[in-house]
């Protein structure tokens, strides 16, 4: 198991890092989306299509390299699709699209995805050479702004031309077609075609946004089969790419009030020389350390070890999520008065924490999936946390 | 008349005279003035208050008596809480009898409304070590400066303004008080949009405002015992309860949660207990302060205990809340609604952490002043203030 | 309600506090049970008849009073058999018997109470004049001190001189008589009697022993029937009791670690003065504040509003003996190494606060508890937090 | 020889060599005397050592090799860790020739057992606020003192010791270290009984015992940089995971609770996955450090958060695990054997949190190492020893 970056992943960083401390800073996150700077970074920096495999003009690379990526949209508070287009990239990495993923690669396509993987209360019907959708997906990352959907449907739409127009009702009663034993396939949906209406919600997360998408009737193309292991992995993947996101918020928020407690002084010294400031920050740094081990273990079971990945992606939402809320909200109260002022970019990390935080569910989901993967059978490796010990002399 | 006679009167008065219905919004301010005046005339407002200078002169019993009968209505009062829980008091205190012919009954009658102008950007907790600068200029005082987080300023006739006189003594020996007009030339009130995206406070600057020396409370260079003075009300105040109650329709209380969570699930449901143990033990515990109060027994910085508990009790609800809730916590339901009362209470939250003396401020008190436990070494009570760091160092 | 001390409740905890102070501070707790002061705690202050009705010789007072005793015995690690004898006191205001309350009262008798009341796996006989038990207790607190054992049967044992032996099966999975359908009796076992075998146990708490009992046809007197709502209540007098002893056991290692933060000096400063132990004090504060509230309002209810007893009973249990333990542990840490020495008494805390913490079985049950009361029914107050709220200027 | 010849040889020697089955119990002395002197005449002793002194000279490439391999082992190395971790290695950097000649080679062979005289009952966190005193007498000192939590002195020939010889300099700056013998006059070695029942550590006592002016390390006064020395080599050691390792049979892990809890609880279950998470996250977090050393990364002051997180852990699970299992945690299950593994679990979980630096020592070093934090005032750099205040001041 890799847990340390390696010198490409290194220079990775770097490159995503002061790109975006020139071209997007968290301050100007508040500013929201700028196509102008998702556009450098796919034609400079050539993000989104780093997972793409090389086929399809992408760079081939994997999770860890994408973690590492994520991490540092998010300690930018990098508004726009970014996330939301590798969530896609991740699905298709499952039922590959010689079009979305060239599109993806070329960073001439932005997509989302369907979360959860599977929705509830999709319906889908195969009409004449194609599949046309109805239902509603009430809270759609990034769906303003990205230009296709990714969704599954529990199983695929029945042929064109038998007896009765097949339906696939994704959680609905209906009985499942005999389709559906099979499991999930992939469809994607062009969210500025006919048929989809996009209302925008207002966040709380003021970087990112949320959209309603209404389907009614619109046109869907199949891409192909992800089956039930498909989309549970694919969900599991999502889940280690938003846990690379979480740390970065969660870094750069430690980073801030770290740097803050520097030049604060209150009663004639340094807040961060009190040990009621010092203390907390290292707890915080504690939670760091670990998130950041957590991140890059999910990220090297998904590249090397998928039997592994249900396990480390639950570990990474269920620590990670929590941790970096906890630290976004500590170094917001940290900073007194001013973290509470609208100026200030604390409450940024604090609301988009919390946003990421419930993105995949209550957070007691990836708990109880834990608890589940628990009894089903030990995790391969058990190491004990108890090295190393401390010893008296 | 007998206490018991005294609160069959008061809550007669105010079952006929406390507005019906909702409170109305903050800057309905003819009504508030209008009802003040009627609360004033009854005998209601002010009532421990030196006769002389427009009070009853009635005891501690009369005013708990009536915040008693009080408590089960609305009242609004919220635009005169600073004059009358610690501007006022200041004034009755510190005050040159002049000030206080001029400015309590007015203030007792919700004739002129009244905010505090201690804090500053630089100088948070330490409030000491503000910089907003008072130049004397024969008979009057020019200043210049810029205070934050201050309540009602857009609606005050009047402030109490600490200042620095002297920046060649140490911090807390160079500061004095005024009383400055909030409609004078050079006065600007600026909202200060906080994180909930709105604005529960203003930012107040002064550029070269003049103040009459007979505006001067206290004597020159003593303004941190006036000050003082005033934060002992501020604290007195907080731990009678006169501060904003709680929500009717909070959106993270256990009883709004029951109805809205999953209960079906036992770790949801042992959320809740948890929330509810909580909340039941911060209850009981600020009930048994109430009790000792009415017993003669003064809190005394135990209520920051109760504070500090309560900031973390409101950061823990709103959090728990969300993850209750799950993804729905963070969007609005409905176009031009906001994002949801979720999303606003987990907004607000912070809030009970930082105003009124931050969290770590609260635990050095109950660990100085309940506990009785040592100082920490201080290097800011020698120093000249102008050789002292303050604010933030760049 | 009622949650401040009478100037009498005053009193009566200044003489005890006074009492114990010069006879049985907390140093002499290792030395373990002392008889001497057991009788003159009776004799002196009539400690042990203070919540028996007068009628049988006690005082008469209700469970505020015993509350403010219990919370001085806790504070003192009192050792022996005062709080076992209070429960079984307790158990005897339900199913009064003169023999046994006026023993009691007179300090002539110890006794202790089967815990769970209706304990599993006794079996009662009904036999000559009188009915025999038999089974094990595996854990009696102050078991080996205690002259007198109560415990609660699920139902009378059938009346003697019927056909077959009445038979009586607690927690067993015989079909209940139909003398069960009426609920628990109370009956009464010398300890010193025939068909007892008395096992001490090694005890984490050094203070106060456990005991394995187990009978053999040892003779027992049915005492009266307590019924399930009076067995309830008695396992909710007993919830309210250990809790002020635990409140005892809170205060006094808070008051223990600030008088030694007082004058323990490091890196030239009294450790009092590092906000690293005053915030953590500051926040051991905060938990005794509740506690105490806690305590008194359960307290009250007992006295005063029975329909309030059961939540507030497990609330007690739920919040104090949460915060006992966690107070008593972080007065151990802050003592430094000294504190992990045997010759100190904090250990004797620690252990105590675990102790009691556990001995109405895993915390978990007193949440659970809560969250039926919940279901069931709003408790009746329901006052909000929020007052006092701080404001800004 | 290339390093992966080394690491299979070093396999080889180590399934020839190392005892099988259990760890023999630690007094068994003259069993890990002879166990030390074949892994040294095998040259896995002291491999980046100094050869002039005794030690293998080569790197810490092969250092690790042997580690690595080791770890599959259980080495009755226990009596020797202190002479190997520490004052072996303040002897090699800071000791003179004859020192060095004297005392290396047989502490590497295992031949002489060593301990560490520093900590007090007056100066716990505070080591230099020893008061152990050493005063001169011709060509030897005269000791009188006490020293605290000494392991394995009761088995020791030579202790180095620390010891202060001039209370009239500031406290960091009157202190000199001396190796002494523990056989000698005076020294007196009692067990320390802990709150667990048993005794882990020991208090030294010395009574007017005379150290030869040879054995003074490092020049007089100067010895707090020796000390500095020391205390470096021991995180070194503590970083490098030379301590213990976890109990297989630890009662309150995660395997065992989960043998012994009702997981048909969904609270329970709920629990153990709050375990679960604690370890897994702190178990990668130092898999990431290993990783790191191994890459040539000194994890620094960063190992002080695995400390910090593995006491706080130790103190979670054993709090746990007497919760989970209720009243039964806290009593012997039979006759004897003490009051059961639990109950000697939640006794000895304190031990990690004080040992080693006591949690808050853990964080001011992450606040001030790690993040960069500002020291707090120090008030205890300038006065003279005599005039400070120190230990426990009725």
């Amino acid at each position: 198991m890799r847990l340390v970056l390696t010198p490409e992943q290194r220079e990775l960083r770097e490159a995503v890092r002061s790109f975006l401390a020139a071209a997007a800073p968290p301050a100007k996150a508040r500013d929201g989306y700028d196509p102008a700077v998702h556009a450098r970074l796919n034609g400079e920096l050539g993000l989104s299509g780093l997972i793409v495999p090389e086929e399809y003009g992408g760079a081939g690379a994997g999770m860890a390299e994408l973690a590492v990526a994520l991490e540092e949209t998010g300690a930018a508070l990098l508004p726009g699709p970014f996330l939301a287009t590798a969530f896609a990239a991740l699905a298709l990495t499952r039922a590959p699209d010689k079009e979305l993923l060239t599109g993806v690669a070329e960073g001439r396509l932005t997509a989302t995805l369907a979360l959860p993987v599977v929705p509830d209360g999709l319906t889908a019907r195969a009409e004449g050479g194609g599949v046309t959708l109805r239902g509603t997906l009430p809270q759609v990352l990034s769906g303003a702004e990205a230009d296709v959907l990714l969704a599954a449907l529990p199983g695929a739409p029945a042929a064109d031309g038998s007896g009765a127009p097949g339906e696939s009702s994704a959680g609905g009663s209906g009985a499942p077609g005999e389709s559906a034993a099979d499991g999930p396939v992939l469809v994607a949906v062009d969210l500025g075609g006919p048929g989809v209406t996009r209302v925008p919600l207002e966040t709380l997360d003021l970087t990112r946004g949320q959209t309603r998408v209404e389907l009614d009737g619109a046109p869907a193309r199949v891409l192909g089969r992800l089956g039930a292991e498909g989309a549970a992995a694919v969900a599991d993947l999502v889940a280690v790419a938003l846990a690379a996101e979480q740390l970065g918020v969660l870094r750069a928020s430690l980073d801030a009030i770290v740097a803050y407690a520097k030049i604060r002084v209150t009663f004639g010294r340094f807040i961060g020389s009190y040990q009621g400031v010092k203390h907390k920050l290292a707890d915080m740094h504690c939670k760091l350390e670990q998130a950041e081990s957590v991140v890059r273990h999910a990220a090297w079971t998904a590249d090397e070890d998928p039997a592994e990945l249900p396990h480390a992606a639950a570990l990474a939402q269920a620590y990670v999520g929590r941790a970096c809320f906890e630290v976004a909200r500590d170094h917001l109260l940290l900073h007194g008065g001013v973290g509470f002022t609208w100026e200030h970019d604390a409450h940024l990390f604090y609301k988009r924490a919390k946003a990421d935080e419930v993105l995949l569910g209550p957070p007691r989901v990836h708990r109880a999936r834990l608890a589940a993967l628990m009894e089903a059978g030990e995790p391969a490796s058990t190491e004990a946390a108890g090295e190393p010990a401390p010893r008296e002399a | 008349m007998n206490l018991d006679d005294y609160r069959r009167a008061a809550r007669a008065w105010l079952r006929d005279n406390a507005p019906a219905g909702e409170t109305p919004p903050e800057d309905a301010i003819p009504h508030a003035k209008h009802f003040m005046a009627r609360l004033y005339d009854a005998g209601y407002s002010g009532i421990t208050w030196p006769a002389r200078w427009g009070g009853q002169g009635l005891t501690q019993a009369e005013e708990r008596a009536f915040a008693a009968e009080a408590r089960h209505f609305s009242l609004p009062t919220y635009v005169f809480s600073i004059g009358l829980g610690m501007t006022g008091p200041t004034l009755v205190d510190r005050g040159s009898d002049e000030q206080r012919e001029r400015f309590v009954r007015p203030l007792l009658r919700g004739e002129e409304i009244w905010c505090q102008l201690f804090s500053e950007p630089g100088a948070g907790s330490d409030v000491a070590a503000l910089q907003t600068r008072a130049v004397r200029d024969g008979d009057r005082w020019i200043v210049n400066g810029q205070k934050v987080w201050t309540s009602v300023a857009q609606h005050a006739d009047w402030g109490l303004l600490l200042t620095r006189t002297n920046p060649e003594a140490p911090k807390h020996r160079g500061l004095t008080m005024f009383v400055v007009g909030m409609r004078d030339p050079g006065v600007t009130v600026r909202p200060l949009k906080d994180m909930t995206g709105r604005a529960h406070f203003n930012e107040v600057f002064f550029d070269e405002v003049a103040v009459p020396d007979a505006h001067r409370v206290g004597e020159v260079d003593d303004g941190w015992s006036v000050a003082v003075t005033t934060l002992l009300h501020e604290r007195l105040s907080i731990s009678a309860g006169v501060g904003m109650g709680r929500a009717k329709d909070d959106p993270t209380s256990l009883e709004a949660l029951r109805r809205t969570a999953d209960t079906s699930d036992p770790l949801v449901r042992d959320d809740l207990v948890e929330l509810h143990i909580r909340t039941r033990a911060l209850a009981l515990f600020n009930q048994r302060l109430a009790q000792e109060a009415e017993a003669g027994l003064f809190p005394g910085a135990r209520g920051s205990a109760a504070k500090l508990l309560l900031a973390e009790l409101t950061l823990f609800e709103a959090d728990l809340a969300t993850r209750l809730a799950g993804p729905s916590a963070v969007v609005g339901t409905r176009d031009g609604a906001g994002a949801g009362p979720l999303a606003h209470a987990i907004s607000l939250a912070p809030a009970m952490s930082l105003g009124g003396g931050t969290n770590e401020i609260m635990r050095n008190i109950i660990g100085e002043r309940v506990l009785g436990l040592p100082p920490g070494p201080r290097v800011d009570k020698t120093v000249p203030f102008k050789d002292l760091k303050v604010g933030t160092q760049g």
